[in-house]
């Protein structure tokens, strides 16, 4: 039973009540229904700023991960499942993260404007609530709810407001993330049998496994994978999408392309970063082994995307597709962090989350800027903005340096820790990603370079103003956030202490005390 | 010295030049060009002084306790295991450097207000020039892995602002994005030669100490064995980063492009510090290097290999600021080769002498170019000696100091350094480099008078030159002072070793406790005096055999220039002209292959594999839709053909089953 | 032996209902005693005042929901066999009644209106709904092969009439027809079906199959087992199930609209029921042997209600093949054995119920010309003229394509748990990878809702605008969809104890 | 239980059926059509009467007095629906009705 007030669940209700404040307000007090969307991003985001502060005070419950403020309430008690919240290191940066963004996402809709207010501030709050769920359940169906349900207000949003290739890139978006999802739930059933009818994840993950039997096709005799093996990959997918790694990348280019500054906020920001959350938090606590036995796979993904992402990005001509690309880049970092299976890889991994959603929040706001101001997405048509907007050079500078992980900004921070990380598995990971940075570099100073310097461009439009106050004071506390996270990092560090440990410790990987020798990446699968 | 004094120098020195780069760039603006000028110099002068005031400091303490590393905040914390925290450290060496760059900037910032005069982006040139120094410093100033990496990149960047200052120009952009991207690789190289550090570093006891901080690294440099793999792969990795930043031999084609800067920039980044950083890193790290014989070898040759190519390069090029360009290539050669053989000391001496007479030929050329307005084509130039009499003698001194003539700064160092040549250096081929060393002499006199006689000394070839005015007094303040440094710095320092023990050697002495301490690798040893005196004479002779012939072939033109060079076989002159093909080489095989990857990736990869996948599973179950569709024909006959065949059909399987 | 002598000796004594009987059974005798007088009224009502009938028959439909509920109340887990163990009074029944109930008072709402535009005769249609939901409510509780047969037939004759009820247009005529012919033809194999299973077990109450069954399992003579299969046969018809599916597509777009909303809901409800009486309660001794038809029936349903309606640009057609692909999903609960797999099924009744309703229903509010504006080129762009209907259509479209917060998901996912619990993971994961496919065309009808309109073929198509009874009504209903899909344990709990109550006999004979 | 005669009328029944059901497939007319699923209903009555004689017990019987009363309503409605097609369409033919596929 919930020990306590229950907190976590004040984190849900707040958006939801907004969302339905909002939805109740006449569609004519456009000015009420904008209050109401700040009220509830500015309530959601301090309550969540409470939760951090006494994080550490708060009680911690729970077998393999221990986690705060928990709460267990009886829902479908036949077949086991159960509303459980909690919060760990992992998801309480993730929920500060979708806090901030979703408080972006408001604010910059508010300062660009959005012509159906009620529709988009509704869908968006509510959108909040279903990521805020996700992060907060530890029990698995209510996490495949909140995973799933996210997708209902999320396709009216993207498919309602955007350019003209809304339609299309949403319906891909859709129809195949949930293709993936339909998979993940039956492993979602599949774990609930094999942990005697519970879908708790503490009771999941104290499953035992071993006398997996390896499933052979019948006739054939071919050895297949253990049922295990299968889930495990049902759930890698399902997140692999969601991150996205490469081959499964192909509706992001076309969604960011089509979605407004104020929708890629929160959608770059955080809805993309769940895919690393679901691997951190459930591929490998609950199947340890099987992401030993896949780690050379999932490094390959990484590697893959960070390599393809960079070369996308150098060759793109939109401008808003190359931020989508070296996003794939980042994200292909992060897993990278994640998959090396070491302490300090983790802690980079969770670290440069936080940092690229600051950054890409910051280039995508950027990029609608600019498209606004000369008209046109297409980088070869614009040039020479340096003279006209100085503070946008200064700024756009800050963030692409960030983006590009210069050392002394907070994208290095994370860069360092997970390269280290990834060196620790093995050498050769830590060269190819270093082989991404020089890339990253590249690209990323062709579209700074390519934007504001060279004599203007002739196409470009006369009497183009700098950034407006408002514009200004949007990217300003962004950019002290990259300088501020870049020299001290440790504020991220300190709060997931334990829990990484606990998450190392719950993939076997490695004692959670000490740190073992760089041991060469070994293949063997076990028995 | 007391923690809390070096603290606070730490922060004064660091902390002047970041609030005058702020205020600049905050409220700096063409209309108060007075207070930007003002902030702009009196911050590094400021900067300047702390350093002094830390030197004298430093002379009174004892010798044992100079170094002294202060920690100033936790960067990242890791559990059990890896902690970073920001260090810096201020000894005698940091402390050297630290006054260089701040002496040398000090001037040059001077020298800038006069430059900068027409320029209505000059709030931003000292925001970027302070930002320059701040980085420098703190570059200098760290004492842990992640602090220098992160004043690795600083400075990159600042160069890459600075190198991009007129950002109108469409060539100054792509040298900019040219040097930060050689920069970049030089900066992974040294983040993957950290992760080497870190995960080797083994206390005395054997456990795993995860620390990236210097000191407690030399500390315990026992773990790693003299000559193992894993110490060769660090320094390998670190001479890369220092080629990076010292434009050596394969990463060295950004320094040409970037005298697209304004000359002072040429002359604070490109000649004083930011390329001296690559020695200072290299002396920095003696301890790694002294166990890596192999990389130390190969430091040498390249820097004996890159001295040489550059020299010749300068010989056949016509833009003034590229052929002090190469020169400085050339010097650093030198000072990797002194380092390289374990020379510390002597590489960093040559530095600093080096320091004071290339700003001042950078700063001379800079007159030249104002007096000339913005022209930097010597042909165009000649004679001008006459209208700008100071720049010339003051371009003379730093010429003479340049090419080791006897008595300026630049002989001592030199033959100091290239005493050391002659015993030490890698195995066999040491007296080879020994040798090609004293040549880049003799290709060190020929450029430098070159030049000199080709601006300042003949008669003009075209009508410019008689416009021209000497510079305003500003300028010719700091060219003064530079050429009086180049010519007396020596005589202070380090005498070469062939004056025996009388000589003057209060900078080997200051600097020995840092190079000596706890290194057990084989340090150079010192050269006899009797060598000593043969290594001199040899040097000595070379440079004037250059200086001479410079001399004869541009100021008195007896065997005219142009048929000196038809006769050098003609493929040599090419190279020089072509800077030996390496802008080509790199872009063909480099540059061109990655975007051909990235175009093949954008117009065959996506479209095709990555989309194709998922378009195909689409259009694959659409197909079967449409293979089931026919069924449904309409007619009532054939929907019941169809229910009692597969009525029937399940009869069969069902009872089919059970009768067998 | 004489007559006389069989009489008495076999039949159990013939008595009239007593009185106990016709209170267990006043929900369908309310609504059979509504139908008839529904038809006098008829005769007697001047044609102007039409929708007095339907008036009338909403409130027999709601006396009768009322009787329900008490009754569900009152029985509490008992199941009580009524006129001869014919019927079965149970909650089980009551919760098919309750459904079909809804579906029926839905219709007779929203008719009026929909009738007067459509200019159909009102006449016999409230009549005809009344008997159709009675022959439901009767298949719903029946216990006897008899009574099964018999009250199919109440229910297709009645639904044959109301697929041909518009008079003058072709496409209903031929609906109509079809619909009968196969009908009839389905029926007849159903029968001989039951005549074979009668014939070898010697009864006709399932109960008493249902011993007879579990008596000697050893030797299953192969004439019993084709009885099943044909019985199978006729109900899997009835349910458009995969093989025997061909006769949904036409009929649902030939008849008016309101009839095939009602017809696609009703009768897969009424018709699940009688399956599961027959096949998850009484036959489950055989289940080795039915289990391999049902399965494949189910993967086929799945396959080409799925993967052909992709192909479809008429919203009733499609449906028509959504309800096939339903039709699969649920099947999979019956060919799971298992009593967590029937509550699966009845809760995915409900869903399916509420859900097609509210699309169909969207439509009927703004349906116009005589095709009821059911092509989606004539839908395309109501987003925009009528934006509160075309959220309720989106909302149950994305409930049948079975998104989490809606009821659609549980339908689902309970019964792909029950699959996975009893280890037929491959049907799960057929039932995965086709909801995969459904999402595309639900989706694309949702786009279409919401597309701008091109008025390229001359003039918008304009829209009727919603009467305000009915769209009360549809938004109840959808509202239903959202709300249970949150607060799932409500319907969750219902099913159980509708479960429970069914397996009452076979746990104590 | 079947003995020798019984045999025989389950045979018949079957077969009566077997000619209702390609009556059914055969022919075009709907009449006729409509005569053989009668035919088919009525085959089923024989052997549930067939059934009720062996089993001894009246069951039979009644449900075919049942099949017996449905037929007849299944007449009524089916000539009605006839009708009505012929005078929309003017044809008697099945094939004829395939206004309607995908």
């Amino acid at each position: 039973m919930t020990t306590g007030f229950s907190w976590l669940t004040l984190v849900l209700l707040v958006p939801i009540l907004g969302a339905v404040a909002i939805l109740c307000t006449p569609r004519r007090e456009a000015w009420l229904i904008k209050t109401f969307a700040l009220i509830a991003a500015l309530a959601t985001g301090f309550l969540v700023l409470g939760l951090l502060l006494n994080y550490s005070q708060a009680a911690a419950t729970g077998s393999p991960i221990s986690f705060k403020y928990a709460e267990n309430v009886q829902w479908l008690p036949q077949i086991g499942a159960s509303y459980r919240l909690g919060l760990d290191g992992l998801s309480a940066w993730f929920l500060a993260l979708n806090a901030v963004v979703f408080l972006l996402g408001v604010v910059v809709a508010l300062v660009r404007g959005v012509d159906r207010p009620k529709l988009f501030f509704g869908l968006l709050i509510l959108t909040e609530a279903a990521t805020a769920g996700v992060i907060l359940s530890t029990d698995l169906l209510l996490f495949y709810l909140f995973w799933e349900g996210m997708l209902l207000p999320l396709y009216f949003l993207l498919s309602s407001f955007g350019n003209e290739k809304r339609q299309r890139a949403t319906v891909k978006f859709i129809g195949y993330t949930v293709a993936w999802y339909l998979l993940m739930l039956l492993a979602i059933i599949y774990l609930h049998t094999q942990a005697g009818g519970s879908f708790s994840y503490d009771a999941i993950a104290a499953r035992q496994t071993t006398g997996q039997s390896i499933i052979t096709v019948p006739g054939f005799g071919w050895k297949l994978l253990t049922p295990d093996q299968f889930a495990f990959l049902a759930f890698a997918l399902a997140f692999a999408i969601k991150v996205p790694l490469v081959p499964f990348h192909t509706w992001l280019p076309d969604l960011y392309e089509s979605l407004p500054a104020s929708g890629l906020t929160f959608f770059a920001g955080i809805v993309s970063k769940l895919g690393i959350y679901g691997f951190i938090r459930y591929a490998m606590t609950l199947f340890p082994k099987e992401m030993h036995d896949f780690q050379g796979l999932l490094l390959a993904l990484a590697l893959l995307s960070i390599l393809y992402g960079a070369f996308m990005a150098l060759q793109e001509v939109d401008i808003k597709r190359i931020v989508a690309y070296s996003s794939i880049s980042h994200l292909g970092f992060i897993s990278l962090g994640v998959f090396a299976l070491t302490v300090i890889g983790l802690h980079g991994a969770i670290l440069q989350v936080i940092n690229h959603g600051i950054i890409i929040a910051a280039l995508f706001i950027i990029m609608e800027l600019i498209e606004v101001r000369t008209g046109t997405r297409d980088r070869s048509l614009m040039s020479g903005l340096e003279k006209a907007m100085p503070w946008m050079y200064f700024l756009f500078m800050i963030t692409a340096l960030a983006a590009l992980g210069m050392p002394g900004l907070n994208g290095f921070a994370g860069e360092f820790m997970i390269m280290l990380g990834a060196f620790e598995a093995s050498w050769v990971l830590a060269v190819i990603a270093g082989i991404g940075v020089v890339l990253a570099g590249w690209y990323m100073l062709r579209l700074h370079q390519g934007l504001m310097h060279d004599p203007l461009h002739k196409g470009t439009k006369e009497g183009m103003t700098d950034l407006r106050l408002r514009e200004r004071w949007v990217l300003i506390p962004l950019c002290a956030a990259m300088v501020a996270l870049g020299l001290f990092p440790n504020i991220v560090g300190q709060l997931d202490q334990g829990s990484v440990q606990q998450y190392m410790a719950a993939s076997h990987t490695q004692p959670a005390s000490a740190i073992t020798q760089p041991t060469p990446l070994t293949h063997e699968v076990h028995a | 010295m007391s923690q809390g004094f070096v603290t606070t120098v730490v922060l004064l020195v660091l902390g002047f030049p970041l609030i005058g780069s702020l205020i600049n760039a905050a409220f700096g603006s063409a209309k108060r060009r007075g207070l930007v000028n003002i902030v702009g110099t009196v911050s590094i002068g400021a900067a300047f002084v702390v350093s002094a005031v830390a030197l004298i400091v430093m002379l009174t303490a004892a010798s044992s306790h100079r170094a002294v590393t202060v920690t100033l905040w936790n960067w990242y914390v890791v559990g059990g295991s890896l902690s970073v925290a920001f260090q810096a450290t201020l000894d005698q060496l940091s402390i050297i450097m630290l006054l260089v760059v701040t002496g040398v900037g000090f001037l040059i910032h001077v020298y800038s207000v006069g430059y900068m005069e027409h320029d209505e982006g000059v709030a931003r040139f000292f925001a970027y020039m302070n930002f320059f120094v701040f980085s420098m410093l703190f570059l200098v100033l760290a004492a842990d892995l992640v602090f220098l990496i992160i004043g690795w990149a600083l400075v990159a960047v600042s160069s890459y602002f600075l190198i991009g200052f007129w950002y109108e120009r469409p060539s100054a952009v792509a040298a900019a994005r040219k040097a930060f991207i050689t920069q970049v690789i030089g900066d992974v190289a040294l983040v993957i030669a950290a992760f080497l550090i870190v995960t080797n570093v083994m206390s005395p006891i054997g456990t795993h100490i995860y620390s990236l901080s210097m000191p407690t690294i030399f500390h315990n440099v026992a773990s790693f064995q003299y000559g193992s793999s894993t110490v060769t792969w660090i320094c390998l990795l670190l001479a890369i980063g220092a080629f990076a930043k010292s434009a050596q031999f394969p990463l060295h084609t950004w320094l040409p492009d970037a005298m697209e800067g304004p000359t002072p920039v040429s002359a604070l980044i490109h000649a004083a510090t930011m390329v001296t950083a690559g020695v200072y890193l290299i002396a920095r790290f003696h301890p790694l290097f002294d166990r890596a014989p192999i990389i130390q070898g190969l430091v040498a040759c390249v820097g004996i290999g890159t001295s040489f190519m550059a020299g010749i390069i300068a010989l056949s090029q016509v833009d003034i600021k590229r052929v002090i360009a190469y020169s400085t290539m050339s010097q650093i050669g030198l000072m990797i080769y002194a380092v390289g053989m374990g020379a510390y000391a002597a590489g960093m001496y040559h530095l600093v002498t080096h320091a004071f007479f290339k700003a001042l030929l950078f700063l001379g050329a800079g007159n030249v170019i104002h007096a000339m307005h913005d022209e930097q084509d010597i042909r165009v130039m000649g004679g001008l000696g006459k209208r700008l009499k100071i720049t010339e003698k003051s371009f003379l001194i730093g010429s003479l100091a340049l090419s080791g003539i006897p008595l300026f700064a630049g002989w001592f160092s030199k033959e100091n350094l290239l005493g050391y040549g002659v015993l030490n250096g890698p195995g066999h081929v040491a007296l080879l480099l020994y040798i090609i060393g004293v040549c880049i002499n003799v290709l060190t006199g020929l450029y430098a008078f070159r030049l000199w006689a080709i601006v300042f000394k003949g008669e003009p070839q075209t009508a410019r030159p008689a416009a021209a005015h000497e510079a305003p007094r500003i300028m010719l303040v700091p060219v003064v002072i530079l050429a009086a440094l180049s010519a007396i710095a020596g005589f202070f320092l380090w005498w070469p070793v062939a004056f025996g023990s009388v000589r003057v050697q209060d900078f080997t002495q200051f600097l020995s406790p840092v190079f000596t301490s706890i290194t057990s690798g084989p340090l150079a040893h010192e050269p006899g005096v009797a060598s000593g005196w043969i290594g001199m004479l040899v040097g000595t002779a070379m440079s004037l055999i250059g200086v001479g012939g410079a001399l004869r072939l541009w100021l008195r033109r007896e065997p005219d220039a142009e048929t000196v060079a038809s006769r050098i076989p003609r493929f040599i002159t090419q190279l020089s002209m072509h800077k030996f093909y390496f802008d080509e080489l790199y872009d063909a095989a480099i540059v061109r292959p990655l975007r051909a990857v990235a175009k093949w990736c954008r117009k065959l990869i996506e479209p095709e594999i990555m989309d194709g996948w998922v378009e195909g599973v689409g259009i694959g179950v659409d197909d079967l839709g449409n293979t089931l569709q026919p069924f449904q024909s309409g007619l009532i006959r054939d929907y019941i053909a169809y229910m009692v065949f597969f009525a029937l059909l399940f009869v069969i399987i069902i009872v089919g089953v059970v009768v067998r | 032996m004489t007559f006389a002598h069989m009489l008495a000796a076999t039949l159990p004594a013939l008595q009239f209902p007593s009185g106990a009987d016709v209170v267990h059974l006043l929900p369908e005798l309310i609504v059979g005693g509504g139908f008839i007088v529904t038809m006098v009224l008829d005769t007697l009502i001047p044609p102007s005042r039409k929708s007095w009938l339907a008036a009338w028959s909403l409130l027999v439909l709601l006396a009768s929901g009322a009787v329900t509920v008490i009754d569900w109340v009152t029985v509490g887990g008992q199941q009580i066999s009524v006129y001869a163990e014919s019927f079965s009074y149970d909650r089980f029944g009551l919760f098919i009644n309750a459904l079909i109930l809804i579906a029926a008072i839905f219709v007779v709402a929203l008719s009026p209106s929909y009738l007067e535009r459509q200019k159909i005769h009102h006449g016999e249609f409230y009549s005809l709904i009344l008997a159709a939901s009675a022959g439901m409510m009767f298949l719903g509780s029946s216990e006897s092969l008899m009574m099964v047969f018999l009250s199919i037939e109440v229910l297709s004759l009645a639904l044959y009439l109301l697929s041909g009820f518009r008079r003058g247009n072709t496409k209903s005529q031929e609906a109509g027809f079809k619909y009968f012919l196969m009908g009839g033809f389905a029926s007849a194999i159903l029968l001989m079906g039951m005549a074979l299973v009668y014939g070898e077990t010697g009864h006709t109450q399932l109960p008493a199959i249902a011993q007879v069954v579990a008596a000697d399992l050893q030797s299953v003579d192969p004439l019993l087992l084709t009885g099943i299969v044909l019985v199978f046969v006729g109900l899997g018809f009835k349910v458009s199930a995969a093989p025997f599916h061909m006769w949904t597509p036409d009929v649902y777009e030939g008849a008016p609209l309101a009839v095939t909303a009602f017809m696609s809901v009703a009768t897969k409800v009424a018709a699940f029921a009688a399956i599961l009486r027959i096949f998850s309660v009484a036959l489950t001794p055989l289940y080795t042997h039915w289990e391999v038809a049902v399965s494949a029936i189910s993967i086929l349903s799945m396959l080409i209600g799925n993967l052909v309606a992709l192909r479809q640009t008429n919203i009733k057609r499609m449906l028509a093949y959504s309800g096939i692909a339903q039709a699969g999903y649920m099947l999979i609960g019956v060919a799971v054995s298992g009593s967590a797999a029937i509550a699966g099924v009845l809760v995915y009744l409900a869903a399916y119920t509420l859900s097609t309703f509210g699309v169909l229903a969207g439509v009927m509010l703004v349906a116009k010309g005589d095709d009821d504006s059911s092509s989606y080129r004539s839908l395309r762009g109501l987003g925009h003229a009528h934006p509160y209907v075309a959220a309720m259509m989106a909302l149950s479209l994305l409930s049948l394509a079975g998104f989490p917060p809606l009821l659609g998901f549980w339908g689902k996912f309970f019964v792909f748990t029950s699959a996975i619990q009893n280890g037929q993971i491959a049907l799960a994961i057929w039932g995965v990878l086709t909801s995969a496919i459904s999402i595309f065309y639900y989706i694309r009808v949702i786009l279409i809702l919401y597309s701008p309109q091109e008025s390229e073929q001359g003039g918008t198509v304009s829209w009727l605008a919603p009467a305000r009874v009915g769209a009360v009504v549809v938004g109840l209903g959808v509202a239903a969809t959202v709300v249970l899909g949150v607060f799932v344990p409500v319907v969750y709990h219902l099913a159980l104890s509708a479960r429970d109550a069914l397996l009452v006999r076979i746990a104590a004979p | 239980m079947s003995t020798g005669d019984f045999q025989f009328l389950l045979f018949l029944g079957t077969l009566l059926f077997m000619i209702g059901a390609t009556g059914v497939l055969i022919r075009r007319n709907p009449l006729v059509i409509f005569m053989s699923i009668e035919l088919m209903l009525n085959s089923v009555n024989l052997v549930l009467v067939a059934y009720g004689r062996a089993l001894n017990s009246l069951a039979g019987q009644v449900f075919a007095f049942m099949v017996i009363v449905v037929a007849a309503a299944e007449v009524v409605v089916g000539l009605a629906m006839v009708t009505r097609v012929f005078r929309a369409e003017h044809t008697l033919d099945v094939d004829r009705l395939d206004e309607m596929k995908d």
